[in-house]
This record gives structure tokens, sequence and C-alpha cells, in this order.
């Protein structure tokens, strides 16, 4: 297992002057998970988006380590993996084309095909790999979303509602990548079902943690 | 611009300044200090120089201004450098539509027609156009973080595309504007002066009081909107 | 530079194949196209016109063509919810510069298309000197895809997509499409491959200026 | 009227003093119009 570690430091987001979270700080490192808890609307996506570096934070700041290398922050995207409703594939692709397409934007070395092969198998989409992504049911859209985020072995897993839109077997399996997340590197996983709270080393409720009164 | 003495000191100087510009009377052979020589073909039109290219000036210093303002939003984050960038913005365009209209109605009697597509004409109905964008733009988004940073990268856009116009424009047509006349070299945007040393003072007086004023009403613009922008709730 | 030029060339690959497998763009560029010339060629009729006249013509084609689908390349990833996945796939400049590169590829193909489709119909526009008209068309499509990527990559964050597009892109191209018209103007006047130096001067120092900018600013738009 | 302000050019010079000072007066309202507001919310 590499060493990583993920921390942030006092984040703070504000959208036209209304504080979605203020001073929000944690520190993970390999083998430990991390849920962030609330209701909808609780800020939970915009802390997701700014934690994988998407959107920058009002005040604070990100910072991951690798191996005692600090991460740059245009290059935070080589270490997450991210699964979220926020993020969707290319419809008019098949799901093969969409992962071998991934693996090739983001320039990697081994054998992308096989490995894009190997996680459609994990997931139990194989049999539908050269259809249009578009054909997919919604269920098999979440499980396409959970191999494209797993294909470049990211040490920091992020996943947004992971379990919705999916069957019993389907939850199954995410069960399964999360544990082998943890053997492999951080685990972060935003949700509201109480059933991921026991997957948590820690756990961050946003619910308690918004302000009630704005800044100026 | 905080005293009150620099003010009512401005208020002197374009006093001083307009009365100059309008009363020296204008001779054919200048003796005393205050007569201004007569120019041909321009006679009294003449100085429409103190009154309206202090207003082409004022607009340019307001784009540079708004550009800035924007980068140093950009490099900060920090809301009130979109303010001053749009208070900035907001007063370009008062004085781009100022000059543009006197400019018009002077060319009406100078050159027969309202517009003529002149190389400064364009140019000055470009930095219209750019304004509009810049206000369409920012009506068009309504998170006021994304808003400032959008439209600080497309003032900053612009402000490196117009001034392709100074090499442009020459290759394309001959200027009207005085001061281009015959002068192949002086056809763009900018304006090249051979003035009569008293006249040029009263124009370079003019630009530095119009200058000074523009940043007075900057100053209670960004004032007014920090005011506003803090007693406003946030938005839920 | 390979690193950001590798992910460029792969996104520039996914984008091209995503448009000839959806045609979303293309096919509303070349109604586009149909359209204009034949309005232009009714509306000319029998009327004797100065080439002049024409070389506007044709860039006012051009430019409007361009408008109604150069702004597809960003805006189509915002109506898909693809921006965060090319977000976690690669650095912003590499976005960018997958993107000039089909706007380039796609612009360039289309003004060759309007510049051949003109030439035919448009009996009264004959060009002297094709070098100068050729290299117009090629420089004048590196400027343009330069400042409509741009453009379009602030526009796919506005509410007002479509409309705004025109009015942001029309005061920044100005400069480039007065150039273009002067170029166009001399090939059809038999001027001199050299005399139309001054104005590649400005269009290839256009692009270099807007590209770079661009580079510089993209982040601040891609990242929300 | 156009050839008389083509005869007295000074008042061409005029109009356009008196239309730069009418953009003043109008900046000026406006600004005047925004305190007044911003006196009404602090009120509240």
């Amino acid at each position: 297992m590499k060493h990583v570690t993920f921390s942030a430091e006092s984040l703070k987001k504000e959208f036209n002057r209304r504080v979605i979270f203020d001073a929000i700080s944690f520190s993970l490192h390999e083998g430990e998970s991390f849920v962030i808890a609330g209701r909808n609307g609780s800020g939970k996506s915009t802390l997701v988006k700014i934690l994988c570096g998407l959107l920058s934070p009002t005040r604070g700041s990100v910072r991951v380590n690798v191996e005692g290398k600090e991460v740059a922050p245009d290059l935070l995207f080589r270490y997450i993996g991210l699964i979220s409703p926020h993020f969707n594939m290319y419809e008019e692709f098949s799901g093969i084309e969409n992962l071998t397409l991934f693996g090739k934007i983001r320039g990697l070395e081994n054998n992308i095909v096989h490995d894009a092969e190997e996680l459609l198998r994990q997931f139990n989409i194989f049999e539908r790999r050269n259809d249009e992504v578009r054909t997919y049911s919604s269920g098999m859209k979440q499980r396409l979303k959970f191999a494209a985020a797993l294909l470049h072995r990211p040490e920091i897993l992020v996943m947004d509602e992971p379990t919705s839109n999916l069957d019993e077997e389907g939850i199954a399996t995410v069960r399964f990548v999360m544990e082998q997340q943890r053997q492999r590197g951080i685990l972060i996983i935003a949700t509201n079902e109480k059933d991921d709270l026991k997957y948590a080393d820690s756990i961050l409720n946003l619910d308690e943690q918004r302000p009630a009164k704005s800044s100026s | 611009m905080k005293s009150a003495t620099a003010k009512i000191g401005l208020v002197v100087w374009l006093t001083l300044v307009i009365s100059a510009g309008i009363l020296f009377p204008m001779v054919a052979a200048p003796q005393k200090w205050y007569e201004l020589p007569i120019i041909p073909g321009l006679e009294e039109k003449a100085r429409i120089i103190f009154f309206h290219v202090p207003m082409a000036w004022t607009t340019v210093v307001a784009f540079i201004a708004s550009t800035i303002y924007g980068i140093r939003f950009l490099m900060t984050k920090n809301l009130d450098y979109d303010l001053r960038s749009v208070s900035a913005a907001g007063l370009g365009t008062m004085f781009c539509i100022l000059a543009t209209v006197t400019g018009s109605i002077w060319a009406k009697f100078n050159w027969g027609s309202f517009w003529n597509w002149d190389p400064r004409e364009t140019s000055i109905f470009v930095l219209l156009l750019i304004y509009g964008a810049y206000f369409a733009l920012r009506s068009a988004v309504d998170v006021e973080e994304k808003r400032a940073t959008l439209s600080a990268v497309y003032s900053i856009i612009a402000g490196v595309t117009v001034p392709f116009f100074i090499f442009v424009m020459p290759r394309i047509m001959t200027g009207l504007h005085p001061g281009s006349k015959g002068d192949p070299q002086g056809a763009g945007p900018v304006v090249q002066f051979k003035m009569a040393p008293n006249m040029l003072l009263v124009f370079l007086s003019s630009l530095l009081g119009f200058t000074l004023l523009y940043f007075w009403m900057f100053n209670l613009k960004v004032r007014a909107s920090r005011l506003e922008f803090h007693s406003q709730q946030p938005q839920e | 530079m390979k690193d950001f030029s590798a992910p460029a060339i792969h996104i520039f690959f996914k984008d091209s194949h995503s448009e000839l497998r959806t045609r979303y763009a293309m096919n509303a560029l070349l109604m586009f196209v149909v359209t204009a010339l034949a309005l232009v060629l009714f509306s000319v009729g029998n009327e004797v016109v100065g080439t002049d006249v024409l070389s506007g013509i044709l860039w006012v084609i051009i430019f409007f063509s361009g408008m109604s689908g150069l702004s597809r390349t960003f805006v189509s990833e915002e109506e898909r919810g693809t921006v965060v996945t090319l977000q976690l796939l690669s650095r912003p400049t590499s976005v960018l510069l997958g993107k000039l590169l089909f706007n380039f590829v796609l612009i360039l193909s289309l003004n060759v298309l309007i510049a051949v489709l003109y030439l035919l119909m448009v009996s009264r526009f004959v060009i002297l000197t094709p070098s100068i008209f050729w290299v117009t068309i090629f420089l004048g499509s590196c400027s343009l895809a330069s400042s409509s990527t741009i453009i379009a990559a602030i526009i796919a964050k506005a509410n007002t997509k479509g409309t705004l597009y025109p009015v942001l892109s029309f005061p920044i191209m100005l400069p480039l499409l007065l150039t273009v018209m002067n170029a166009t103007r001399l090939s059809t006047e038999g001027a001199a491959f050299s005399e139309a130096f001054g104005e590649f001067q400005i269009l290839v120092s256009y692009t270099v200026v807007v590209i770079t900018v661009s580079i510089l600013l993209f982040s601040f738009v891609w990242k929300d | 009227m156009l050839d008389f302000l083509a005869e007295h050019q000074l008042y061409i010079v005029m109009i356009i003093v008196l239309m730069i000072w009418a953009g003043f007066l109008v900046y000026l309202f406006r600004l005047d119009g925004r305190i007044s507001k911003l006196e009404q919310s602090v009120k509240k």
C-alpha cells in the first residue's frame, strides 16, 4: 500500500455571500475511510467538488501527499477517482469506448482495454460493453461510473451518493469496492443513507456544521 | 480625493479650462498669450478638442482600469475588485456615449454626416460594443463569484484584442480626424497632435482636469456600490 | 509539453468522433451555409456588385456560420454534464488545446467549403492572387478558432448561451474580420503576394496573443 | 437650424459642452437616487 495523506485545511465556501460551510478541517491516511453525512442541500456535493479539486474554495486548501511527495493542485485528478451524480459518461459512445477514451486522455501506461474489460466484468456490464451508454438503465450507468473511477487505480476514491439507483446486488458490489479501496488507499463517501455510516472510521456531519448566521 | 480643498481646486481648475476653451479668441496671427491660431477648415469648431477628446481619453482610462481590476480580482478572488471593475466599466460606458454623441454632432458639421466610419469612430464604436457585451454577460450569470470571474476574463480578452485596431485601421481606411490628414501614419485610433503651444496647454489642462474628475466620480460610485453591497441581504 | 499535448489530442479525437456520430454541429452548420449563400445569391441577383463588397459578404457568411456552430464545443459538455468528467481526466490547458484544435479543424473545413461554394456560385467574385486568398482562409480560420474557443468557454457558463455568443464575439473578432476582408480584397485586385504580408502578420500575432491569454485564463473559467 | 449652426460654429461647441454637462448631471442624479435608496434600507 502506498503512503497517502489527504488533508483539508479550514475549508470555507460561499455562494452569493451565503456561507455553505466553514472551517472544515480533517486529515486522512491510507487505509482510512471518511464519511460526509448530511441532508440534500447541506453542501455535500459542493464539498466533494472542492475535495476533488473541481471547485476552488473561498478559503482554505486541500493537500494531498503521495509517498512523501506533495501533489500539485492541478495534478490532483491523477490520484482521485470520483463517483458522483454530476459526473456523466459520453452517451453516444459505448461502455468500453468510454473507458478506453478515459484511459487514453489520462495517458495510462498499462493495457487499458484489458483493465477496462476486467472492470466491466466485475461490475456485471460486460455483455453490454459494445452498446451505446444512452441505451443503459440508470443502474447500469451507475455501475459504469464505478468502472470509470477505478480504471486508473486511484489512491483516493470519492463517492457521492454511491448507492443511489442500485439494486441489492449492485449495493453488494459497492460494499466490496469500499473494502477493496480501504486496502489500497483512502475512501471518502458523501451520503445521507444511515447504512453507509458503519463503514466510516470518522464522520463529518454537515447538518451540524452549518452555520446559522451569514458572514459579511 | 479625500480632502475638500482638492475637490474645490479641481472644480475651479475645470471651470477655468472650460472658460478658456470657449472664450479665448481665435485670430489669424496670434500675438497675445491668450490668442489661439485659426486652423483653416476648422475655425471655431477646433474648440471641440478641449471637450470631446478628454471624453474619449477618459473612456480609454476607464477601460484600462476595468481590465486591471479584473486581473486583480482573478488574482485575489476579492469581490471588492469586481465591484471596482464594474464601476469603472459603468463610468466608461457613460464617457464612451458622451464621446460618441459629441463627436457625431461635430462630424455632421465638419464632414457632412453624423457617422463616417473613420478609424477613430470605428474604434470608439467597438469600445461601446465591448461595454454592451460586458454588461450583457454580467446580467446572464447569477452567482456573484462566477459573474465576477467570467466578466473579468472577458474584459481581459477584450483588452488584448482592442489594441489590434491601432495596426488594422491604417491599412484599411484613411482617417478624417484632424491630426491624421495626409499623414499615412496617423490614420489609426491614436491621435498625433501638432498644436500651437497655448492651445496645447489648454488641451492638456483639460485632459488632466477631466481625468481627475473621472477619478472623483469613480470614487463616489465605488463607495456607493460598496454600501449597497454590504447592506444587501445574501440571497438564498 | 507532451504532458499537455497528448491528452489534448485524445480530447480532439473524442470530439471529432462524437461529432461524426451525432452530427450535432455539422448539420446545423451546413444548413446555415446553404441558407446564407442562397440568400446572398437571391439578394444580389443580376446586380453588378463590386469585388470589395463581395469579399465582405464572404466573411459575413463565414462569421455567422461560425457563430451558429462553434459554441457547441463547450456548451455540449455543459449540457451533457460531462464537464466534471473532463475536469477529472486532464489539466485545463489540455482541455483548452483539444477544444481549440477541434474548433480549428471544424472552422477550417467549413471555410474551405464556403469559399469553394462562393467561388463557384458568385461568378463576379474572381480571385486574381489565389495564394493570398487561400493563406487568408487558413490564417483567418486560425484566428477565428482561437477567439471563438475562449468565448465559447465563457458562454457555456452563462444562462443565455445562444444569444450571447455573437454579442461577445463580434467586438473581439472585429479587428481580425476587417483584416481578412482587406486581404481578400487584395487577392481580388491581383496584388502581389508580398503586399498582403502586413495582413498576415496581424493575423498571426492576433492568434498568438489570443491563444496565450486563453491558456492563462482558461482555468478560471473552467473551474467554475 | 442646421444652416444657423453651420454659420455660428461656436454654438456647436456650446451644444457639445452642454451635452457633456447633461451627461454629468444624469450621473449625479443616478448616484443621488442610489444613495437615497441606501439610506432607506439602512433605516429599516
